[in-house]
């Protein structure tokens, strides 16, 4: 068993610095992540951190960009916190030597981004997320913190108190993917998940293949609600074989959207006559799907991003890396042709519910960037607005994880405060199906007594998640999990996608449950104890199950359109009814719905729904 | 533990085919000067004979008594062997100059980007020059 | 690896060299071989004709020069390769002394050589 | 953990070159079977596809490097031919994430993004260090040959050891460390825009050891610095923001032994290099640098 006083769960660009910042204020962490530091995806953010730097700016406008992008479904405390220091982090990064574009007198540059009503953008180049990543991973190393890499957390530690609010998170179980061995890791101040989104839910995204949503999961399973799943972002410009990104600035440097039929359909369809191709994401996702789905995609898949007419200088000078990404990944050539594009899964607003300081209502428990959910994001998060995420948030639950005294939190977590409770309409049995208390096929949190003493609940975790591996690396000849993946990410991107009704996201429920029951019968086929891949993406899987039913009882539930939530039945934002979080907790393998009201008073103003239009 | 499969040096070498033009210079070069020495210390070698060639040391060539230096290179010098080696060392010593030139260039950073360039012209240069000094080298070996 | 090395500016110190040392045999191979191959011929050498040469001061000096520079550029060529395939410990130690070794007495004995045709009879 | 059920053990030999089925384990024994189940298996999805490949639909052969030191038949190293349907835009990456999730899925390698960020799948590929990801299957000849990368150690399939090649990372001080730091928390170290451009193409490496590994000098002597890790040391030895303390203690790092003199100009780092960092020419400036702070010493 290691111990370790913090233990920081991903070393993406949450994790890395919610680990820096539990250093410094003194603790032993240690970060345990299935990928080394420099892989996390955080290295693929493109565009930006937004951040309130410049005189002529204020946090108090970007706050109030963010709360109406989120058409006004963020928590006021949480995101007013992010505003306020994340100019105090962007800087910081500045200090450790981060390489962003500069302005003629040497500051760092800032650009316009969608929906900020000031170019506020902090980049370096279009490769921000991997300067980031690399600029926080070269702190760690100054500061000699460890990482155990490749090695894979299979579960947390956390007691089984009845109520969720009063269990208690000890460490984490993983798994060395280099040797197979099982073995437990105690935190002795507190665990803070930083495992990123849950993408791969999706068959289509531009997220990496580790991006399963593990924290989320695991979370969920011990406990802690998950909140706000349904909001998912689709980005209207993917390439259609591998999802990778192609950066809004295409649109916004001229680039035309054609369907097959040649017309100019943004226009030409009435989607939005006044931006056309650039009006925002969602509004570019659904026009695109609408064409593809009256027959008017070209090969029935995707429309044509085209860049020609810039002229190769133009292409050359500002969007050189668009037509590597184009031929290296698609094999198109930009200058030559028009490049395939499609709405692709982009980011996770919902996540593992935490307040602003990354606590959760398990005790000793933290998460924190992609994978929670303090709720700055609400509806729809604002471009650049995940980077500052990372930092603000990750540096916090850092601090508050390693017992340094900060501001007390004004959101709450768990079942406290206001609440009310919600019946899911479900036309099958959701969650484990009627066989709760089998800790080991289930993996949710140990049976082990309330009163077990860490140790103790430390082994026996660590034992069951070594029988579960055993266990499906043994068994009877079963079915591979690709088969069920694929059937989950194709429900989610046929029925939970850009567009939702409600026999869809039914369907979609009766085909996860199908996919939970064929999952009963996974077996791992490579019996090899060396870099076993099959079993970790095998164990994933089953955490995008839990993740992909998640989801989709969020988006059946909530019947109304709100950001990047669209509802064929109801498509409009209903402020009366639906200001409000949804919850999900686990209760022992059988979902439970709930929901919180919207925080909308900030520190010196209450935020006041609008339309929201740009 | 898992353990791990080292692969060693017979399969680096093994990839010879797939060598790119600086490997090529790198190995080239490598050669060439090595030849290089060596030659130089045959070279002192055989000149060490004007040592007991000042101290009046004599042989007999073809009937004539020469002194031993004169002798030797001669005698040497009159072998297609030796003639043929010659040309060898020409093309091992231009590659070699004209390599060097190209590593001192990259050295001071100029023609990075024709480094492959300046290589593939080191060798037909180096072609060339041999070819063209044959018949110099040849001359009287008959 | 990850220990601190001090300052070890020897590396560059005769990385330079050798730099320079190509440089200047560059000038002076080029007049060697032109000389001794073009100028006269190979079978036309004898005693006297490199007597005469060396009879000349900066010829004589010229050569000893050359002598110096291309044994330290050949040795410390091959030294440097033997290095770079990862030549350590006590054989690099051996390497490097056998090599010094054979660079002295190649230099005596082409200095002695050189005397030889000099007439000089005073260094060895 | 040290508290490992005692059959564990057992399964880590399997077989041991023991024959009669009574003394192999149970489970080891269902394993078994189920292998050569999935074996016919996998032989009749090989031959789907061999018969599109009749049938005319393209597919494309690829050949890769298999080995795993635990499991009988691949400590063995040996190559694998799969022949996968060919799509526009189908990566090497794409062949083989098609190849393990139809026909092997004990087929091991590392990939994350898919989008050339995380430099998690250097492979070797017809011969040349390439990322999986970003190489189209359209510019290689059949068969496809992949390999895990040179002069590292294999772990398993195409995963090596890439713990000497982090080493040598971070044996080069790899964080910023400037000689002062501003003293207000929101003002920020001044740098021109020259300056940034002449380390951008540095800041770009993503770990992917592609160029480590092509390197011959760096598989000759174990403890050359090699072409990333100088490239790291330039990043920030060129980087004004620094200070001339830091950077000269920066040139004594490249300096040692093992370090910038090591380097033969082989250029095949460069040419390599899959974020297209000049790497030859870095080192070769760092050289120059570090040869003019010593002339001033002289
Ligand atoms: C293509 C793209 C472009 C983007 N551009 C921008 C942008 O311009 N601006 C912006 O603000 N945002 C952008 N985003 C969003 C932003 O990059 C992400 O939300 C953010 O990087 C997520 O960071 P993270 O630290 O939460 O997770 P990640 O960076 O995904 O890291 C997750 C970490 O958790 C580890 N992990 C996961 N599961 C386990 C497990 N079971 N055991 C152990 N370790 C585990 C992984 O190894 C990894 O280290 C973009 C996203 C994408 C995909
Ligand atoms: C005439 C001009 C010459 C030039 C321009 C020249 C240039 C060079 C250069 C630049 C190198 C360094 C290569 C490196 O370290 O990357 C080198 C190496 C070497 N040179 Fe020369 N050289 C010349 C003549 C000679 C001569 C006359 C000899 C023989 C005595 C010689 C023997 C060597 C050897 C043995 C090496 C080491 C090769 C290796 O790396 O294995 N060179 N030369
Ligand atoms: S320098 Fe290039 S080849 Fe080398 S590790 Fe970095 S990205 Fe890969
Ligand atoms: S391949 Fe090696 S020798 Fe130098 S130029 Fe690159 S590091
Ligand atoms: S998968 Fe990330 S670099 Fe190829």
């Amino acid at each position: 068993m290691y111990e370790h006083d913090v233990i920081v769960v991903g070393a993406g660009g949450a994790g890395l610095r919610a680990a820096i910042a539990a250093d410094e204020a003194g603790a032993d962490v240690a970060i345990v992540s299935k990928l080394h530091p420099v892989r996390s995806h955080t290295g693929a953010a493109e565009g930006g951190i937004n951040a309130a730097l410049r005189d002529a700016d204020s946090w108090e406008d970007h706050a109030y960009d963010t709360m109406k992008g989120s058409d006004y479904l963020g928590d006021a405390p949480a995101i007013e916190t992010l505003c306020q220091d994340s100019p105090y982090e962007v800087i910081q990064l500045e200090h450790w030597g981060m390489a962003f574009s500069r302005e003629e007198d040497g500051r760092v540059s800032q650009r316009p981004f969608g929906g900020l009503s000031f170019p506020r953008t902090t980049y370096a180049g279009a490769e921000t997320g991997h300067q980031l990543l690399h600029t926080l991973y070269e702190q760690l190393v100054k500061r000699g913190i460890q990482v155990y890499d490749e090695w894979y957390v299979m579960n947390l530690a956390v007691t089984d108190e009845e109520r969720p609010e009063d269990r208690h998170c000890h460490g984490v179980v993983a798994y060395d993917v280099q040797t197979s061995e099982v073995a437990g890791f105690k935190a002795r101040d507190g665990v803070i998940l930083a495992t990123g989104g849950p993408g791969q839910a999706f068959d289509h995204t531009t997220n990496a293949v580790s991006c399963t949503g593990d924290g989320q999961a695991m979370a969920y399973r011990a406990g802690v609600p998950l909140e706000d799943m349904e909001f998912i972002q689709f980005h209207p410009t993917t390439l259609p074989s591998t999802g990778v990104l192609i950066s809004e600035g295409v649109r916004g440097e001229g680039g035309i959207l054609y369907n097959e039929e040649g017309e100019r359909f943004m226009y030409e369809r009435g989607y939005a006559n006044n931006d056309g191709e650039l009006a925002s994401r969602d509004v570019v996702s659904r026009a695109e799907l609408t064409e593809v789905n009256e027959g008017r995609g070209i090969e029935d898949e995707y429309v044509h991003l085209d860049m020609r007419h810039l002229g190769e200088d133009r292409i050359m000078d500002r969007l050189e890396n668009i037509l590597h990404l184009a031929e290296d990944f698609e094999g198109a050539d930009g200058i030559e042709e028009p490049m395939p594009v499609k709405p692709g899964q982009h980011y996770a607003m919902g996540g593992i519910e935490t307040d602003e300081n990354g606590e959760t209502c398990v005790g000793g428990l933290y998460a924190a960037g992609e994978c929670a959910c303090a709720s700055v994001h609400g509806a729809n998060r604002l471009g650049g607005n995940a980077l500052p995420e990372l930092i603000v948030l990750g540096k916090r639950a850092g601090y508050h994880a390693a017992g340094k005294e900060i501001e007390e939190a004004k959101v709450e977590t768990g079942k406290r405060g206001e609440y009310e409770t919600a019946t899911i309409d479900s036309p099958v049995e959701l969650g484990e199906g009627g066989s709760p208390g089998d800790a080991v096929a289930d993996g949710g949190a140990v049976a082990a007594g309330g009163s077990a003493d860490p140790d103790t609940l430390l082994e026996q975790t660590v034992e069951s998640e070594r029988q579960r591996v055993d266990e499906l690396q043994s068994g009877e000849d079963g079915i591979h999990h690709s088969e069920v993946r694929s059937k989950v990410q194709e429900t989610m991107t046929d029925h939970v996608n850009v567009f939702r009704e409600e026999e869809g996201l039914k369907q979609a429920l009766r085909d996860i449950r199908e996919a939970r029951d064929e999952y009963e019968n996974v077996r791992v086929m490579d019996p090899s104890k060396t870099f076993n891949t099959d079993l970790l993406q095998t164990i994933e899987t089953q955490n995008l199950l839990d993740l992909a039913e998640a989801i989709t009882v969020g988006a059946l539930a909530r019947k109304e359109f709100r950001g990047a939530h669209w509802r064929a039945e109801a498509q409009e934002r209903k402020d009366d009814e639906w200001l409000k979080h949804t919850l999900l907790s686990w209760n022992d393998g059988s979902p439970e719905l709930w929901y919180r009201p919207v925080i909308l008073e900030g520190e010196n103003k209450t935020y006041e729904p609008k339309v929201r239009s740009y | 533990m898992s353990q791990s499969y080292n692969r060693g040096l017979i399969e680096d070498f093994g990839r010879w085919r797939e060598f790119s033009a600086g490997m090529w210079a790198w190995i080239f070069h490598k050669f060439t000067g090595w030849v290089l020495v060596g030659y130089l210390f045959t070279h002192i070698a055989v000149l060490s004979t004007s040592i007991p060639a000042s101290a009046g040391e004599t042989v007999v060539y073809e009937g004539t008594q020469v002194d031993v230096y004169t002798g030797t290179i001669v005698a040497l010098e009159s072998l297609l062997v030796v003639r043929i080696l010659e040309v060898g060392l020409l093309a091992v010593a231009v590659f070699h100059i004209l390599n060097g030139l190209r590593l001192l260039f990259v050295d001071l950073g100029i023609g990075l980007e024709s480094q492959d360039k300046s290589f593939y012209a080191s060798l037909i240069l180096t072609g060339a020059i041999t070819v063209a000094s044959v018949p110099t080298f040849i001359a009287g070996a008959f | 690896m990850a220990e601190h090395y001090s300052s070890f500016t020897k590396g560059g110190r005769l990385w330079l060299w050798q730099r320079i040392t190509a440089a200047f045999l560059v000038v002076v191979l080029a007049f060697h071989f032109f000389l001794l191959h073009f100028v006269y011929h190979a079978d036309e050498v004898t005693f006297a004709l490199s007597q005469a040469r060396m009879e000349t001061l900066t010829y004589y000096s010229l050569m000893i020069l050359f002598l110096f520079t291309a044994t330290f550029h050949g040795v410390n060529g091959v030294y440097n390769a033997l290095v770079n395939q990862g030549l350590t410990g006590t054989k690099r130690q051996a390497v490097k002394w056998t090599l010094v070794a054979a660079s002295v007495v190649l230099l005596v004995q082409g200095v002695r050589t050189a005397n030889a045709w000099a007439g000089f009879t005073t260094f060895f | 953990m040290s508290t490992q059920p005692p059959q564990h053990e057992h399964e880590e030999s399997p077989a041991d070159g023991v024959d009669d089925a009574e003394s192999t384990p149970p489970a080891q024994q269902r394993r078994e079977d189920a292998k050569a189940d999935k074996r016919s298996r996998d032989a009749q999805r090989q031959a789907e596809a061999d018969d599109a490949a009749k049938r005319d639909e393209p597919t494309r052969h690829i050949k890769v490097f298999r080995y795993d030191p635990e499991i009988e038949g691949k400590q063995e190293p040996r190559f694998d031919d799969f022949h996968v349907p060919f799509e526009k835009g189908m990566t090497v990456l794409d062949a083989l994430i098609y190849a393990r999730d139809q026909y092997d899925p004990s087929l091991t390698f590392r990939h994350s993004c898919r989008q050339a960020v995380c430099g998690s799948d250097a492979f070797f590929v017809n011969g040349d260090q390439r990322l999986g990801c970003k190489t189209q299957l359209s510019e290689l000849d059949d068969p496809v040959r992949i390999e895990p990368l040179p002069h590292q150690e294999v772990v398993k399939d195409l995963v090596v050891d890439m713990d000497h090649f982090y080493e040598e990372m971070e044996a080069v001080d790899p964080y910023f460390d400037p000689d002062e730091t501003p003293d207000g928390e929101l003002e920020e170290q001044r740098q021109s825009r020259e300056n940034r451009e002449k380390v951008k193409m540095s800041t770009r490496c993503i770990w992917c050891g592609a160029c480590f590994s092509s390197c011959n000098i760096a598989a000759g002597d174990n403890q050359y610095l090699g072409p990333a890790a100088l490239n790291k040391a330039y990043r920030f030895a060129m980087d004004d923001r620094e200070g001339e303390s830091r950077k000269t203690e920066r040139l004594e790092t490249i300096e040692q032994e093992h370090g910038v003199w090591r380097c033969q100009t082989q250029f095949s780092c460069t040419n390599v290099c899959p974020k297209d960092i000049p790497l030859t020419e870095h080192i070769q400036e760092l050289k120059r640098e570090a040869v003019k702070k010593n002339l001033k010493f002289w």
